[in-house]
């Protein structure tokens, strides 16, 4: 695909915002993959944390928050635990999920929850799982 | 007949546990001129060698053959102990019954070990019988240095080996010393001023009394040999007498007439008498011949009536001087590629796409641009600027295959000026690799990326063109996986470093060897990085290849201390392995002269007592000769012979084979 | 020795077993567990963001009350674990936050108590030495896998409890109880966490789960010891779909450590609930002699 | 006296029967000092192992080597001869491996045109690094000439 790339794509808010609500800096990565390497889900995700990053560094922040990847983050910290730069993928990708949330647009329904798991799971899976996917 | 001892070494049980080394003694005692044989466990201790000693003084030897390890290994130890003893060094020789026998044939009957070794000594005992006494070389030499080309590293040599109190002659063949270096604006990673830097150091070459500068001067002619080299150089006619000019520069305030600057490259203009940079040393200005109107067609003479001194001669002519040295350091730098040859670049075409070394100039406060990035079309400050490396580095199809190695350090330092002077600006480079592999490198070039918002974009860049009055790039990022493409204002590209122009044909002037690109080769890229092949001259900086300013004058410094080694001694001994000639038998046919690698035989002319030629021959020269002997196998009269490989000596390990 | 101690909603309700055997054990050992007397949830999940200041106010709540009772507070969840201790070093070193957290939560609180896991206090106050005095019924020849998951390790620089690429904390525990620890490659992977949650997750938390389950089997593994409920979830439900998916596998009993702890001290298995796990462990200790 | 005798008699018996299991060929290899020498004294360092038929004369470079040196060889019983040194562009002489070649090339088709069974002279580059090629180089010419018999032409021709 071709990307027009142009100085406001780089330096643009919504990146700054990104990076203001991650605490992280997106230009720190030198894409050397072992974030995706680490990452439990990355084999299920459709931009995978290396790429996530690179896309953002490009201000394709659009595509990147379309994509299933940052739902499907476990936040297990593996990505941040053996970054070389000490950028957590994690952060960026709950910043990308609070960028959802916070317009009120939930990624999971509670009413759509199945009893069984309300019934069976241990309330720590219900309320993180409200934390990360609930508006 | 001879009288040659025979010392087998056990080596622990390295040679003998599959050499009966007793059996070999045994049998070399029954050759004829062997007086004394015997095997010990250790050969090289220090009582073996004693051994070796009493041996030579109580059995008279006037030859010695050690049976050991190989002669690469104790060939010089066991040399020095016969000399200790008073038998010359070269009538010892070692049988190689370790490296080549014992450890590669693990028959532990010993049967194969010790026959194979009985062949080897005895024929080493035969080839030495043939053995002539020899002794060192000894060249007198000359010392005083010649240090080709003014750039930082050949700066650095010269001071260097004045300051270690030997004369030097510096030869520049621009108008100025300085070289590449003095156009820099700021140097990586450091970012101190280029300029500020390197100034003082040409002053220092300028004003120390043990360097010679020779400007606007070129290398012609070098004769001779390590220790003796006699030089020509050509001082090119300046048109201002050295002597009488002051430098006060009135001349160039008046000369009416204009002409691109070669040190700004053509981003500004110069006066036809001009010196190349403010700072030039020497403060001498050199007048353009060929756009001078006064030289060329007798109109003008401006300078001439301004000049106070009465520097100015347009009568001067090209001379030739020569000098005499023992060293020659050759330091002639680099060059950029020209970019001619990237039409996909757009170079040459777009005035807004430049090289490195014209955005080193706009970043300089003393450039054309007083150090604001403008332009070179319409002189707008550009709000982005791609930067494009490896252009024509590491690409075999069209430029040269190899890494240019300052490229990376260099654009992450532009990207980095360019910020700090358009603080809106966006800087992109695209990039194969980035390799910042110097002390502090690879922080600097993150810096640049992490601090600094260069956007760094994997891939090289496939075609640029102009649209609009922007420059579009269209390039990709292999991260990504995408083409991208960006309207730039500017474009700079990291061109390759490539030798200079014509250093094939003073590398062919000294005898020194050179690559495909045309950079000198050094004698070993590891072990001896500032030698060549030819003994007495040495290499420094980029003529070798790409390198940054740190290692140019790592090896300018490497480089003095060599030639400041050779010259501690009165006079240099060499070893005596060199070819000779039988002059009763050389029929002149000159095919040892073709074939010699370095220029070591010259057509001899032998007169009578009136001064008339009666013969010519050839005749080797000792202190060229670096004893290969490819001129004896050559010669079809044999008349040609190579000391410590006679044919008399192969043929007599031939003999017993 | 009286602990202040923090057992989170999970600890109170489907994770009862670990809370009572945890409770019993430290008795046994020397200590009292005294649970606080006013708590809330911690939130289950530290928030990641930065920016998100509010989802600090819950923890921050629980460190100050614990505050009031003690200078330590002591947790079994990893989970609980893992955002306690990083609030608490967020509300130490960082004024600003700190400033508004505690202003929201009208607390005076500044960071200075120190969190510790169970595990922690077994190592570092009892000591495993004493620990292994204590074992009443070894339980030799019993090969429980260790699995430690992400919280209670990650990330290293807030956590410090073990190396976090090669902790043997669970291990060198299991080794004072008498059993044969198995080390196993995924013992530090994720199980799939709060994906359990979301509706299409279920593949993907079954796939990380069953990877953690099949590199414990494969490593011999007859029981995997857990210190998350969370983590007993997943790999439950997971052995649940391989059981019924990959023929020949055999699913194991996945206890909490503190289960497998008040074993060797002599607890019987009714009272450490072992019989509610989801997999039985008893014909397995049963066979082993225990 | 007498043992020396029968020696020399068993010795040319063996060799009068090519292919008898007892007769073991003779090489020469000429080599320059710089790279085949030091990569067969790597061969020792490395403790490899290759057959015992091989005799070295070492030599500054390949170029100083006379094609009369093979004939001499050839006449004093070599039945085979390998000439080695470094491989081009490597020459520590700069360029004294580019004679050799030149001169081998002419010097083969001679050997070629009297007749000599080519497979008896040998070429080649070793440098000193290459000590597995010089254990191989050996085996195989060894092992070659071994199929060819002894090399009875040239010999005592001095």
């Amino acid at each position: 695909m071709m990307h027009k790339l142009a100085k406001d794509d780089i330096q643009s808010d919504i990146l700054g915002q990104i990076e203001r609500v991650s605490g992280e800096e997106l230009n720190k990565c030198y894409q050397c993959g072992n974030c995706t390497g680490s990452c439990p889900v990355s084999f299920a995700m459709e931009i995978p944390p290396t790429k996530t990053i690179r896309m953002l560094q490009l201000g394709r922040v659009d595509d990147v928050l379309k994509a299933n990847s940052m739902w499907l983050c476990v936040s297990c910290l593996q990505c941040y635990s053996r970054c070389p730069k000490a950028v957590s993928a994690a952060n960026l990708f709950e910043a990308l999920r609070q960028l959802s949330l916070r317009k009120g647009e939930s990624h999971e329904e509670i009413k759509d929850l199945p009893f069984p798991f309300l019934k069976g799971a241990p309330q720590q899976a219900i309320v993180s799982g409200f934390r990360k996917f609930v508006s | 007949m001879a009288r040659i001892g025979v010392f087998i070494c056990q080596c622990g049980k390295n040679i003998e546990s599959t050499v009966d080394t007793k059996k070999v003694a045994d049998e070399m005692a029954e050759l004829p001129g062997v007086v004394y044989s015997c095997n010990y466990r250790f050969m090289c201790s220090a009582p073996g060698q004693e051994d070796v000693k009493k041996a030579i003084k109580k059995h008279k030897l006037d030859g010695v053959v050690v049976a050991a390890c190989s002669p690469h290994m104790h060939e010089k130890t066991f040399r020095r102990a016969c000399e200790a003893a008073g038998v010359n060094p070269y009538k010892c020789e070692m049988a190689n019954i370790r490296e080549q026998c014992s450890w590669v044939h693990h028959d532990t009957t010993k049967k194969a070990g010790t026959a194979k070794s009985i062949d080897i000594t005895r024929m080493t005992i035969e080839r030495l019988k043939k053995n002539k006494p020899l002794k060192k070389i000894s060249i007198p030499v000359n010392k005083r240095a010649l240090v080709i080309g003014g750039g930082i590293a050949g700066i650095q040599a010269a001071l260097d080996i004045a300051e270690g109190g030997r004369e030097v002659i510096l030869v520049e063949r621009e108008p100025s010393i300085g070289g590449n270096m003095a156009r820099l604006s700021e140097t990586f990673p450091t970012m101190d001023c280029s300029q500020c830097i390197l100034t003082p150091k040409m002053v220092e070459a300028e004003l120390h009394d043990n360097i010679k500068l020779y400007t606007w001067s070129e290398v012609e002619k070098v004769d001779g040999y390590i220790g003796n080299f006699t030089v020509q150089i050509r001082k090119k006619a300046r048109y201002v007498d050295e002597e009488l000019c002051t430098g006060c520069g009135d001349c160039l305030v008046k000369c009416p007439f204009k002409a691109p600057s070669e040190f700004e490259m053509g981003l500004a203009t110069r006066k036809v008498i001009y010196t190349p940079f403010p700072q030039a040393v020497p403060n001498i200005p050199v007048i353009d011949a060929a756009r001078c109107p006064k030289i060329q067609k007798g109109k003008c003479g401006i300078c001439e009536k301004v000049c106070g001194p009465g520097a100015i001669d347009y009568e001067q002519t090209d001379q030739i001087v020569t000098e005499e040295v023992g060293a020659i350091v050759v330091a002639t730098g680099y060059q950029v590629m020209p970019t001619a040859r990237f039409g996909e670049y757009g170079a040459g075409k777009i005035k807004d796409v430049i090289t490195g070394l014209h955005f080193e100039r706009l970043a300089s406060s003393a450039g054309p641009t007083g150090g604001e990035i403008r332009r070179p079309s319409d002189d707008k400050v550009p709000d982005s600027v791609v930067f494009i490396q490896c252009s024509g580095s590491r690409d075999e199809a069209k430029g040269v295959a190899y890494c240019s190695k300052i490229c990376c350090m260099y654009t992450a330092k532009h990207t980095m000026l360019y910020k700090h002077k358009v603080p809106d600006g966006q800087a992109y480079v695209f990039y194969m690799d980035i390799r910042a592999g110097g002390k502090r490198y690879e922080e600097f070039t993150r810096r640049a990326i992490e601090k600094e918002g260069a956007m760094y974009l994997r891939g090289r860049v496939s075609r640029v063109y102009e649209r609009d009055g922007k420059v579009i790039v269209q390039g990709a990022d292999t991260l990504s996986g995408d083409q991208i493409e960006i309207e730039a204002e500017m474009v700079v590209l990291a061109s390759a470093v490539v030798s200079r122009t014509g250093a094939d044909q003073l590398a062919q002037k000294l005898g020194i060897s050179y690559d495909r690109y045309k950079f000198f080769n050094e004698y070993h890229p590891k072990l001896k990085p500032v030698e060549t092949v030819t003994g007495g001259i040495f290499l420094a900086g980029t003529c070798m290849g790409p390198m940054d300013i740190p290692d140019a004058v790592s090896m300018g410094s490497a480089v003095a201390g060599k030639v400041l080694g050779l010259f501690s001694a009165e006079e240099m001994a060499r070893e005596p392995i060199t070819a000779s000639v039988n002059t009763m038998i050389c029929n002149a046919c000159w095919d040892c002269v073709v074939a010699c690698p370095y220029t070591a035989i010259e057509k001899e002319e032998v007169r009578n007592k009136k001064g008339e030629i009666v013969r010519v021959n050839a005749k080797v020269n000792d202190g060229l000769c670096q004893g290969c002997g490819v001129c004896v196998a050559a010669c079809r009269s044999k008349a040609i012979d190579l000391a410590g490989y006679t044919d008399e000596q192969v043929y007599a390990a031939i003999s017993v084979f | 020795m009286k602990l202040t101690y923090y057992p989170g909603c999970t600890l109170n309700t489907v994770a009862k077993q670990f809370d009572a055997s945890a409770k019993k054990s430290a008795l046994e050992l020397g200590f009292e567990m005294d649970e606080l007397s006013e708590w809330n949830c911690c939130g289950a999940s530290f928030p990641l963001t930065p920016d998100n200041i509010m989802g600090l106010s819950a923890p921050t709540k629980v460190l100050a009350q614990a505050r009031k009772a003690g200078d330590t507070v002591m947790t079994l969840c990893s989970v609980c674990y893992n955002v306690l201790k990083r609030t608490n070093k967020v509300i130490r070193d960082d004024t600003d936050r700190r400033d508004v957290v505690c202003g929201f939560i009208e607390e005076d609180y500044d960071g200075s108590i120190d969190v510790l896991h169970f595990l922690e206090v077994l190592r570092d106050r009892v000591g495993f030495e004493k620990v292994k005095e204590a074992v009443k019924r070894p339980l030799e020849g019993l090969k429980a896998g260790a699995y430690y998951g992400c919280m209670l390790l990650r990330p290293f620089e807030d956590m410090g409890i073990d190396n976090c690429e090669d902790p043997t904390i669970f291990e060198d525990l299991l080794k004072a109880l008498g059993c044969e620890p198995v080390g196993f490659p995924n013992k530090i992977e994720c199980c799939g966490s709060h994906l359990a949650l979301g509706k299409d997750n279920e593949e993907i938390v079954t796939k990380l789960s069953g990877n953690v389950m099949q590199s414990a089997a494969g490593s011999g593994a007859e029981l995997i010891v857990t210190s998350c409920p969370l983590c007993q979830y997943n790999l439950d439900g997971a052995q649940e779909k391989l059981e019924a998916s990959m023929p020949g596998y055999r699913p194991v009993p996945i206890v909490y450590f503190t289960q497998i702890l008040g074993l060797s001290l002599g607890q019987s298995e009714t009272e450490l609930g072992l019989d509610t796990s989801r997999w039985d462990a008893r014909p397995l200790l049963k066979e082993k002699g225990i | 006296m007498e043992k020396a005798v029968k020696e020399t008699d068993e010795k040319l018996a063996e060799e009068k029967q090519p292919g008898a299991a007892a007769w073991e060929p003779k090489i020469m290899a000429f080599v320059c000092n710089w790279c085949t020498y030091a990569g067969a004294d790597l061969a020792g360092t490395s403790r490899m192992e290759y057959r015992p038929n091989v005799r070295i004369v070492k030599l500054p470079c390949t170029g100083r080597i006379d094609p009369l040196f093979i004939i001499k060889a050839f006449e004093n019983g070599a039945d085979g001869v390998l000439v080695s040194g470094c491989h081009p562009g490597d020459c520590h002489y700069t360029a004294g491996n580019y004679h050799a070649r030149r001169r081998w090339i002419g010097f083969k088709s001679l050997m070629e045109f009297v007749g000599l069974d080519m497979r008896r002279l040998h070429f080649s580059w070793v440098s000193a690094s290459e000590a597995i090629k010089w254990v191989d180089l050996i085996n195989s010419i060894t092992d070659d000439i071994k199929k060819l018999g002894p090399f009875m032409e040239y010999r005592g021709l001095k």
